[in-house]
Order: C-alpha cells, then structure tokens, then sequence
C-alpha cells in the first residue's frame, strides 16, 4: 500500500515556491492548504511573523507525521513545505499538498495533519524577534 | 552531550547550544539536576518542556547518553 | 457575519481557468480542492468523463449551498468552478477555493459543500455520450 | 409549462425539453399523469427523479403552473 507513495518536505528560509503539483492520473482529489500569516494576531496588528525551527527535527517529524497518517488515511502524495525567517502579513507560513484517489482521505488527512503539526513539529513562530508566543 | 536551546528557554540561558559532559548514561531528572547546575532557574521551564534525544522525543523512561544531541521544546506553534 | 464574504460561482465549458485567488490579510487559512478525473473509472480504462448540467439550477444551487455553509462555518471568501463538456483524464472537472480566518472553518467547509454538491447540483458524468452513470 | 429532461430520462423522451398546457395549477401527481400521457412509460423513471420549479428543488407540496420551468433531475453526479 505505502508504494507508489510519494512524500516531500521541505524548509525554506524564504517565500515558499510553488509545490511540485500533481500529474499522476490515478488521483481525484487534490488538496492544497496554504497557512497565511493575518494582519491581526491575538487583538494587534503586525507586519508579520518571525518562524524558527529546530530544523533538523522539524523535518523528520513532517514526515514521520506524513507517513503515519497515511496508513490512516492512504493517499498517494503528499508534499509539504514550511517557510523560516521572517514571513510578512498575506504571505504563507505554511503549504501542504495532497493528493489521492477519493477526496475524503485527502480532507481527512489535512486535518489531522495540520492538528498533528501544530502539536509536535518544533517551530515556532514569535510577533517579533523577541517575544515567544504560544499559537 | 549536545544540548539544543529554543524561545523562551534560549532567552534565559542566553545561548543556542550547551556542551554537557556525561560520565554516565542518565534518565530525564538526572539531566535535568545537570542543567540546573550550569543555568541555575532553568528547572523552572521542566513543566511546559518537551525532551528531544537525537530528532525524536525522547520516551519518558529515555535514557541520555554522552554522545546524545538533546533539545529542550518549549510548546511548538508552527504553521 | 454574512457582510464581507465573496462568493462566486463559475460554470465553464473548457478548462478551468485559475481562480481568482485571496488577497485580503484577514484570513489564516487558503484551501484549495481540484476535483480531478481518473484513469480508471469504476474498473475500466478512459480518457475522460462527459460533464452535462441543467446550467441555471446547477449556478443557483452551488451558490445556495455555499452560503447556506457559511452560516455554520462563517469563512470569507467561497470560489467555485466547475467544467462541463468532455474533461480529460488527470484534469479538473471542479476546483473550490476556500478561504477563513482559521483553517478549521474552511477544511469542514470544504467537506460539506462537496458532499452537498454531489447531493443536490444537477450536474451530470457520464463517461460516453451515451451512458448515464450515477456517481 | 416548460418541462427539461437530462440525461436518461432525455434518452427515453428523445428531447431536451417539452411544452405542456395547463389550464389550473397541478401537483406533482397530476404532472407525472400529463407527462406519462405525452411520453408513455416516462413514469417509470418517478422513483429516482426530482422535481425542480424555476431552478429550485420543489417542495413535496409544490403546486406547477402553465409559467413555471419544470425540470425532472436523475440522481446528480457531478464533481
């Protein structure tokens, strides 16, 4: 079942490139989530966000989070990428790609995914340089 | 021993990284005694840190060794 | 809550162009859906599906149901298309285009509006010209 | 009253669309007795068909007049 399967991960330290896309033609649902930083966070209006990672790490658990979902919920490709540094209000912090044969696993598995995320990847985003900040 | 600091926990001890010298395998309370010994008051993140032992979290019944990178998260909010 | 939401809805008889995409700073979460047709279609090999539609209702429907979702899941902006005509594999036949303030509103947004869509938009597959074929 | 066909029942009635004269407002049984008179055998598809009046699903209750838009819709599969 997990042949066949394609999983990226990707950390950049700038704007996020397009993902790779889709071309296999034995899916019927493709995902795209795009997490976008907002103008407003917790009442204040900023200019952006400040992400950090423990990179190494944060790259491992996207894909052991990836590959353990998707016994869950199988999927034929998944592509994921999360952006470092400084990202301004209005650009995305956060892209996730999906695609499989039927869309329920692909809805199932971004949601999962994105909650599974938030929990265990270690990044952290901060208002400015110096203020830690729970999501 | 590697030890990686984050946020919050790299605000207090001022530093990215420590060395930490082992002489011995240790559980998560004798590291922890280690590092309030080289940053007295850091013991006071344990409650709200999660332990990392080479890129995966560490098991509670972990045990860390000298050549281990070990990273202490403070609670994640990525995406 | 309903002020400030951008719905629309499209019906095209080629390929679907991109969509117009969000550029406001007030959402969290962009998430986009391709429906796309399959290689193989209920165990036999084809190159495309036939899409035909009762036009003015399938408009009228898709719209009512978007925004009937958006008073249970209140995201801002709803882009929705769908093609009509012949749809060759590995391309879309619909693409929704979600955007909320935080994710979880679009992702059930998303799930329900498809369920929904397949329910009650008179919208047709067939994969001759000739046989009708419930989804 | 205009009434449309789509896919299989268009298949059976040969026509996209028809023209029926009503001379008073009828129900939904008495649409399916003018429309199996014009197209004999048509009723077979009223178990799987919904009925739409100007481009909205009819209510159950629904009442078709000669200015309506009638369409008889197979189960959808769009998407």
């Amino acid at each position: 079942m997990m042949k066949d399967v394609r999983v990226t991960v990707e950390i950049h330290d700038g704007a996020i490139p397009p993902l790779p896309g889709v071309t296999r033609d034995d899916c019927g649902a493709v995902v795209d989530f795009q997490g976008v930083v907002r103008r407003d966070e917790h009442g204040e209006s900023i200019a952006g966000l400040h992400y950090e990672a423990y990179r190494p790490m944060a790259e491992r658990e996207l894909e052991r989070i990836a590959r353990e979902l998707l016994t869950k919920f199988p999927c034929r490709e998944i592509n994921v990428a999360h952006r470092l540094g400084f990202v301004p209000v209005g650009e995305a912090s956060i892209s996730v790609q999906i695609a499989s044969a039927h869309r329920g696993e692909a809805i199932k598995f971004l949601e999962e995914f994105m909650n599974r995320m938030k929990q265990d990847v270690p990044i952290w985003k901060r208002t400015s340089q110096s203020s830690a900040q729970p999501s | 021993m590697k030890v990686m600091f984050f946020v919050r926990v790299r605000d207090f001890t001022g530093c990215e990284q420590a060395e930490i010298e082992l002489k011995r395998p240790v559980a998560a309370d004798g590291l922890w005694e280690l590092l309030e010994a080289k940053f007295p008051g850091i013991a006071k993140f344990r409650s709200s840190t999660r332990l990392a032992r080479n890129f995966a979290y560490a098991r509670d019944d972990q045990s860390f060794s000298n050549e281990d990178e070990v990273a202490l998260l403070s609670p994640v909010s990525g995406g």
